[in-house]
């Protein structure tokens, strides 16, 4: 089924893959007999377009790969770029960079719990249903949705598609008020956030166990957002420029998005990934948060992964606290770019998990070359993997509503991109 | 504190008349009766009519300025205020604020012969022009209405025009660019028409109203019939938002039409009628 | 004023794009629940809502088509929609993927993102919702903001035409009182002949703009790039300026396209 | 009578202000241009800084010295303080049958603004006209403009985009301030303008100047008259352009002109704005604001179905001709005072002077306007 991507391809690919999905499902004797998660999201060739442009663009561009977590792309983007020209921005914009991240991730979570998971825990089949019964706890994800975006814009402007980050920094520091306010709000809905940990794991999930690996970015000192090396709870340890050592991608027939196999296997990434192997990175609250919930990290059940997002949103508003309360107005924004040739690597934590960039820069500060692995790319091949589990362990004779429900709460766990899709799923179960 | 000079004032429709397929007339009446006893306007003035949530557009009063119960406003479906207000029904309300601009001669007029000449639309201004003179009948000469349309089937106020033909010492002409078997007046230009009008070249005023070339036209035609050029009046139009003379949108060369105008000597407005730009 | 009483059917559709239009109205807040409280969300995938083929009073749509399935699906809203909105630069030109459009080599393209080429169903080129249906209004932005979102569902609402603005980016950034970063620092801002709406935001931030909200309506885009060569900028870098997020916009890709054939001179 | 006030000074002269409940408003350096913010202390002011200005460039560079007002002009100055770029006017809200309409009045604070130029009074006396001194007086701008308190600053160092000697609105301010400052090495000279300026300076209690620092002051500020360089070719442009409205030169600006719009809205005499209204998503109530336009703008000509400015020559002309010629029969006088700004701030490093002489030169009877 699968299909090797050859190597001598040296642009290589980046698929996109929210959007269209349709799960196909054949079931005889008992058994799945063939179980596809097809992705049609139209290929946009991003790789390709970035080929020549200047590297200054790059940020820009590569934020519309993708609308909910633009901040992730560009972040990648810069820390790669910045690898190549031997650039150190300081402590004021990694910090910044950070927080820009926190913004993202509550955001990006909020959204996923709220609007796309819980209203399958819930049973109910949209947010809009949900909030008739649950009108609380879904304005307090509004809201904070709503925070996470403005951190977005105190920093880039808007919150989809930002304006401000650029390799070296960012184009403007936010002004020391402006700073001030948003950092008022935050911390008066701190509580809001502690609270959402404990209403996430009160949550009715199934109870499954799956064995898989965790592939997440670790830092000495903190919860990993920008930086760390690349590792697993199965010792994978390595620097992120040897992705393409221990990673391959590759295409099957039925999905426009690539697969990705570390040695030939399925593989997590993404919250839960992040929290099974960075629990003890948490600070002390959140840590308590964490273990509060009565989750044994790490965790073997999939759909713990929502309780991961709420542990993580908490873990995010408590961290843009905690940069906003030393926020002081730099001197510069960003620091002096020489340009310079060469290959090299970025990858950071987006909301959904790792997301690697590799660029080749030419000698006119321009691509040469570019290869981008997104996050839900490498969920894939775990994502039908655990659907198999799971739909063995629920019942294949269960009826075909019961059966699609449990499949699209699967795929929805994952908060992929094509989660929007996937609310559409074209189911098909053959029989025989 | 100062009157603010932007607030618009409610009045309920009390009938809606649909004069043509884009066409339709609103009768309004102030909400408030300190407004109804305070508002009068002069022939030839407008109202900034506001669509609540939408925006306002000026548009030309039409009624009898002696009748303090209603306020009639004749309006052309033509864009995003104007749909909207199409759409409305009795007893819905809209905002109204004015009388604004300098509206007709009429006192001018006194005494000498009157042609109204009118294109489209542009008769919904002249209508209460027309009844001001048909009521003091006596203080004026004869009184020559034309009216033209592109297509016989837009010409509105059908009965109006019945009416003041009956009226002594007063000549309605009608004229249709294209008109069906049934159509009472004459087939091609207005302009034609002024060979075939009679007035004293001496004691005259024309007032107009219409698209712009059709004016333009006009006014050459009738100087040219030996109308004084200072009694030609032209009731004009451009983009207008405040009609207070702030905004700047309606400034014609130096006159703002809002509060200049609307209605110009023909000799005020001469200079850059008909050069694009302006 | 004129709204009804059963309730408006409106329905949110994706085709080729990142996602990001729609989130004009996943982050309303509070306004999503208002939202859903004044009108029927027939579809819209990602807040739950599921049904494609549904008749609706407005359609909004994001994407561009870019396969052969999506320009059935198009013609299929078409007919089932009373009211049809394009939301964003892709729908309405055909975004920053139409920067494949005119490459000749496009399968090679293919082929050298994916492994087996044979798989991908994707036509050669990026096209904007007009090219193939009627469109009703058009919201430029990449992305959409919600305050246009907004303003075209109440607007429809209340049975008036949606308004919009095609003036030049600058005329905001005065407003805001930001200070010009073409005149004051020399960048290549796009914001005179870009379409206002974004909020000004680039130069509001010190750079600029990039042009994500398309042309303006009188942008004068001849001028601009002798501008540009005035500032030092090489014809192949003023085409990059052009061929960008709106790259198939009619005047950026004149413009564009005028400035490589300079660079090939 | 003629005061001297040493440098140090002038804080103490914030400090009056504050004591009155007045906001400080004055030029400070922000994002490489002058503009004008609210002024926490002197240290604010664009201490040591110079400007060099040129069609369609703007560039500060810093002296080092002390002088704190050794630069001509940015971006805005009084416009955006008193006619705003952009305020809500009322707002209606539905009720059963209709709705009802509230005034939303700006919040307005006395306000005292540092360091305004000559040409600065010009166009505000021009815009108090148009605002003020109508048939309907606008009450936002009247509320601003209520409890204004100016205190002008002579230009010394103009920009090479300075023409408001040939305008006759500069450099030297001679009324519409309460106390007028020329900056010399040390300090600077003070005038008072009227009731209030002489209050405050009695506040301030400051010697008289001597002959030798006033004299200095008038010489700096003849300099500056000296070495402006552009000119326009006549005070009263009405005649001359309304005679060339089909000159060549029309379609030639008009291939440069990115109609954009920069001129106007820098331009502190324009007074163009646009009204409209932002309804609530729900409907409940509706906002109706009112925004800086331009004759440059999509709409700011459009007649239902109808372009009158269609094309970007005819709306240069349409700023040209408002500007400098049928400005006189509005107003009587040019809308322009010399500051300079459209050029200096057009993208397209079009010089109104420039396009001036070339549609007007020819008309005969320029000297005769002067
Ligand atoms: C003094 C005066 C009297 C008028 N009298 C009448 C009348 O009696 N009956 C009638 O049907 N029409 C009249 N009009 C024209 C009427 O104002 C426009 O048709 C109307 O403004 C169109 O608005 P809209 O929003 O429907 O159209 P759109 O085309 O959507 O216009 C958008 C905006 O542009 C401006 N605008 C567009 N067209 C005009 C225009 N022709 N004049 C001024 N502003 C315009 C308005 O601000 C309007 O809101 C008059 C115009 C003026 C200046
Ligand atoms: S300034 Fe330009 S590029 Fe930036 S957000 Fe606005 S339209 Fe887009
Ligand atoms: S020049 Fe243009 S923007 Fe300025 S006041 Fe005149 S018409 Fe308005
Ligand atoms: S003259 Fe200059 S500033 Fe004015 S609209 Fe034209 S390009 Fe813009």
């Amino acid at each position: 089924m699968s299909e090797k991507r050859e190597l001598a391809l040296n642009v290589p690919v980046l698929a996109r893959v929210e959007g269209e999905g349709a799960l196909e499902l054949r079931i005889s004797g008992g058994r799945i007999e063939e179980l596809k998660l097809r992705i049609f999201e139209p290929p946009r060739l991003f790789e390709k377009f970035l080929e020549g442009r200047g590297y200054e663009e790059v940020p820009d561009m590569v934020a519309r790969i993708c609308g909910i977590c633009p901040v992730a792309y560009q972040m990648s983007a810069v820390h790669a770029i910045e690898s190549i020209f031997g650039l150190d921005p300081g402590p004021w914009v990694r910090a910044m960079r950070r927080l820009f991240y926190c913004g993202e991730w509550i955001e990006s979570h909020s959204l996923h719990i709220h609007l796309l998971a819980a209203p399958d825990f819930l049973g109910y089949g949209s947010v809009i249903e949900m909030a008739q019964d649950h009108p609380e706890e879904v304005r307090r994800g509004l809201a904070l949705q709503g925070l996470g975006n403005d951190i977005i814009r105190l920093l880039g402007a808007r919150s989809v598609h930002p304006v401000g980050a650029r390799v070296g920094g960012f184009h403007r520091a936010p002004a020391a008020e402006e700073a001030a306010a948003l950092l008022e709000r935050l911390r008066a809905a701190l509580p809001e956030a502690r609270a959402l940990v404990a209403w996430a794991a009160a949550l009715k999930l199934p109870e499954v166990e799956q064995a898989f690996e965790s592939v997440c970015l670790r830092h000495p000192d903190e919860y990993p957002m920008n930086e760390g090396r690349l590792v697993s709870d199965r010792g994978l340890d390595i620097a992120i420029a040897e992705f393409e050592r221990e990673f391959t991608e590759f295409q099957v027939a039925h999905s426009t998005a690539l697969y990705c196999h570390h040695r030939g296997k399925p593989y997590l990434v993404g919250p839960l990934a992040r929290l099974n192997v960075n629990l003890e990175r948490l600070p002390p609250a959140v840590r308590e948060a964490a273990l509060e919930t009565g989750v044994r990290w790490p965790s073997r059940n999939p759909f713990h992964g929502i309780v991961a997002r709420a542990v993580e949103l908490y873990y995010a508003m408590t961290e843009a606290v905690r940069l906003l309360e030393g926020y002081a107005v730099p001197s510069a924004p960003c620091v002096e770019i020489v340009p310079k040739t060469g290959v090299g690597y970025g990858c950071t934590e987006a909301p959904r998990g790792i997301l690697w960039h590799r660029y080749e820069i030419n000698r006119n500060g321009r691509v040469a070359s570019a290869r981008i692995v997104p996050p839900t790319s490498q969920n894939q091949a775990r994502i039908e993997e655990d659907l198999r589990l799971s739909l063995e362990q629920f019942g294949l004779d269960r009826p075909d509503d019961e059966l699609r429900l449990r499949c699209e709460t699967v795929i929805r766990n994952y908060d992929p991109c094509i989660s929007c899709a996937t609310h559409f799923l074209d189911f098909r179960a053959e029989r025989s | 504190m100062q009157i603010n000079p932007y607030l618009p004032h409610e009045a309920e429709i009390v009938e809606r008349i649909q004069e043509s397929d884009a066409v339709f007339t609103l009768r309004l009446r102030f909400v408030e009766a300190e407004m109804r006893s305070r508002y009068s306007f002069w022939p030839g003035q407008f109202n900034m009519v506001y669509l609540y949530g939408a925006g306002e557009v000026p548009i030309s009063i039409v009624s009898d300025p002696e009748d303090e119960r209603l306020l009639d406003h004749t309006i052309r479906a033509v864009g995003r205020v104007t749909d909207g207000l199409a759409r409305l029904k009795p007893g819905d309300r809209v905002g109204i604020r004015g009388p604004y601009g300098r509206g007709w001669p009429l006192k001018e007029a006194a005494g000498r012969d009157v042609v109204v000449v009118t294109g489209g639309l542009g008769c919904a201004p002249a209508v209460s022009a027309v009844n001001y003179i048909i009521k003091r009948r006596a203080e004026y000469g004869r009184l020559v209405i034309i009216q033209g349309v592109k297509k016989s089937k837009e010409l509105i106020y059908r009965a109006r025009y019945d009416a003041w033909a009956r009226v002594p010492n007063t000549h309605v002409m009608l004229a249709a660019d294209s008109g069906d078997v049934f159509w009472p007046g004459h087939v091609g230009l207005v302009t034609d028409l002024f060979e075939r009008v009679e007035f004293d070249q001496g004691n005259v005023l024309a007032m107009m109203c219409g698209p712009e070339g059709m004016m333009v036209t006009a006014a050459k035609a009738l100087a040219q019939r030996g109308v004084a050029e200072e009694g030609i009046f032209l009731s004009m139009e451009r983009n207008m938002h405040c009609a207070v003379g702030l905004c700047g949108h309606c400034q014609f060369g130096g006159q703002f039409i809002c509060k200049d105008g609307p209605v110009f000597r023909y000799p005020d407005v001469k200079g850059l009628l008909g050069i694009r730009g302006f | 004023m004129g709204q009804s009483s059963a309730k408006a059917k409106v329905a949110v559709h994706k085709f080729s794009s990142c996602d990001g239009c729609q989130l004009a109205f996943l982050n309303l807040g509070e306004g999503l629940l208002q939202l859903a409280a004044l009108v029927d969300i027939s579809h819209f995938a990602e807040a739950g809502a599921v049904n494609p083929g549904a008749q609706v009073d407005i359609a909004f749509v994001e994407g561009s088509v870019t396969t052969p399935d999506e320009i059935e699906r198009i013609n299929l809203i078409r007919e089932n929609s009373r009211y049809l909105v394009t939301i964003g630069a892709c729908a309405t030109a055909g975004g920053v993927q139409a920067l494949r459009n005119g490459v000749e080599n496009f399968p090679g393209w293919v082929s050298a993102v994916y492994a087996s080429p044979e798989y991908i169903k994707s036509l050669a080129e990026s096209t904007p919702i007009k090219n193939h249906v009627k469109v009703d209004l058009e919201l430029w932005g990449c992305p959409v903001t919600s305050r246009q979102a907004v303003q075209a569902v109440r607007d429809l609402l209340s049975g008036i035409a949606p308004a919009t603005s095609a003036d030049s980016v600058c005329m905001e950034c005065k407003r805001r009182g930001n200070v010009c970063v073409l005149v004051a620092k020399g960048e290549p801002c796009m914001g005179p002949v870009t379409r206002t709406g974004c909020g000004a935001l680039c130069p509001g931030f010190g750079r600029d703009c990039y042009a994500c909200f398309g042309p303006s309506e009188r942008a004068n885009t001849v001028s601009l790039s002798r501008r540009f060569e005035g500032l030092g900028l090489l014809p192949e870098h003023i085409a990059r300026r052009f061929l960008f997020i709106n790259n198939a916009a009619e005047k950026f890709s004149e413009a564009g396209c005028a400035a490589l054939e300079k660079k090939d001179e | 009578m003629t005061r001297y006030m040493p440098r140090p000074a002038l804080q103490e002269l914030l400090d009056i202000f504050a004591r009155r409940g007045y906001r400080c408003v004055g030029p400070q350096e922000r994002d490489g241009a002058i503009t004008y913010d609210t002024l926490g202390s002197v240290a604010d002011l664009p201490k040591g800084v110079r400007d060099s200005q040129q069609p369609g460039q703007y560039r500060l560079s810093h002296g080092g010295d002390a002088r704190l007002f050794a630069w001509a002009n940015g971006p805005q100055a009084l416009k955006p303080l008193l006619f705003a770029p952009a305020e809500p006017l009322w707002r209606a809200a539905k009720t059963d049958r209709g709705f009802t309409v509230e005034t939303v009045l700006p919040e307005t604070r006395p306000l005292a603004v540092i360091g305004v130029r000559a040409c600065d009074l010009a166009a505000l006396a021009i815009q108090d006209q148009i605002f003020l001194r109508g048939e309907h007086p606008d009450p936002y701008y009247a509320a601003r403009r209520e409890s204004l308190f100016l205190v002008a600053v002579n230009c010394t160092h103009p920009a090479a985009t300075c023409f408001c000697v040939s305008t006759g609105d500069g450099p030297h301010a001679i009324a519409g301030f309460d106390l007028a400052l020329t900056e010399l090495e040390d300090g600077f000279t003070v005038e008072m303008g009227s009731r209030a300026g002489e209050q405050v300076l009695a506040e301030l209690d400051l010697p008289p100047a001597a002959a030798s620092r006033i004299e200095a002051a008038n010489a700096a500020v003849r300099q500056a008259a000296a070495c402006q360089v552009r000119t326009l070719p006549g005070r009263n442009l009405r005649d001359a352009l309304f005679s060339n409205l089909h000159h060549a030169r029309w379609d030639d600006v008009a291939a440069r002109c990115l109609s954009c719009a920069n001129c106007t809205l820098v331009c502190p005499t324009c007074f163009c704005h646009a009204e409209g209204d932002e309804p609530a998503l729900d409907g409940g109530e509706s906002v109706h604001q009112r925004q800086w336009d331009s004759c440059f703008s999509e709409r700011h000509a459009y007649i239902h179905g109808f372009q009158v400015r269609p094309e970007i020559r005819h709306r240069y002309r349409q700023w040209l001709t408002h500007k400098l010629g049928s400005w006189h029969d509005q107003f009587g006088r040019s809308g322009c005072v010399g500051c300079g700004r459209c050029l200096a701030w057009c993208p397209a490093q079009i010089d109104l002077t420039e396009e001036a002489w070339a549609i007007c030169a020819g008309s005969g009877d320029l000297e005769e306007n002067n």
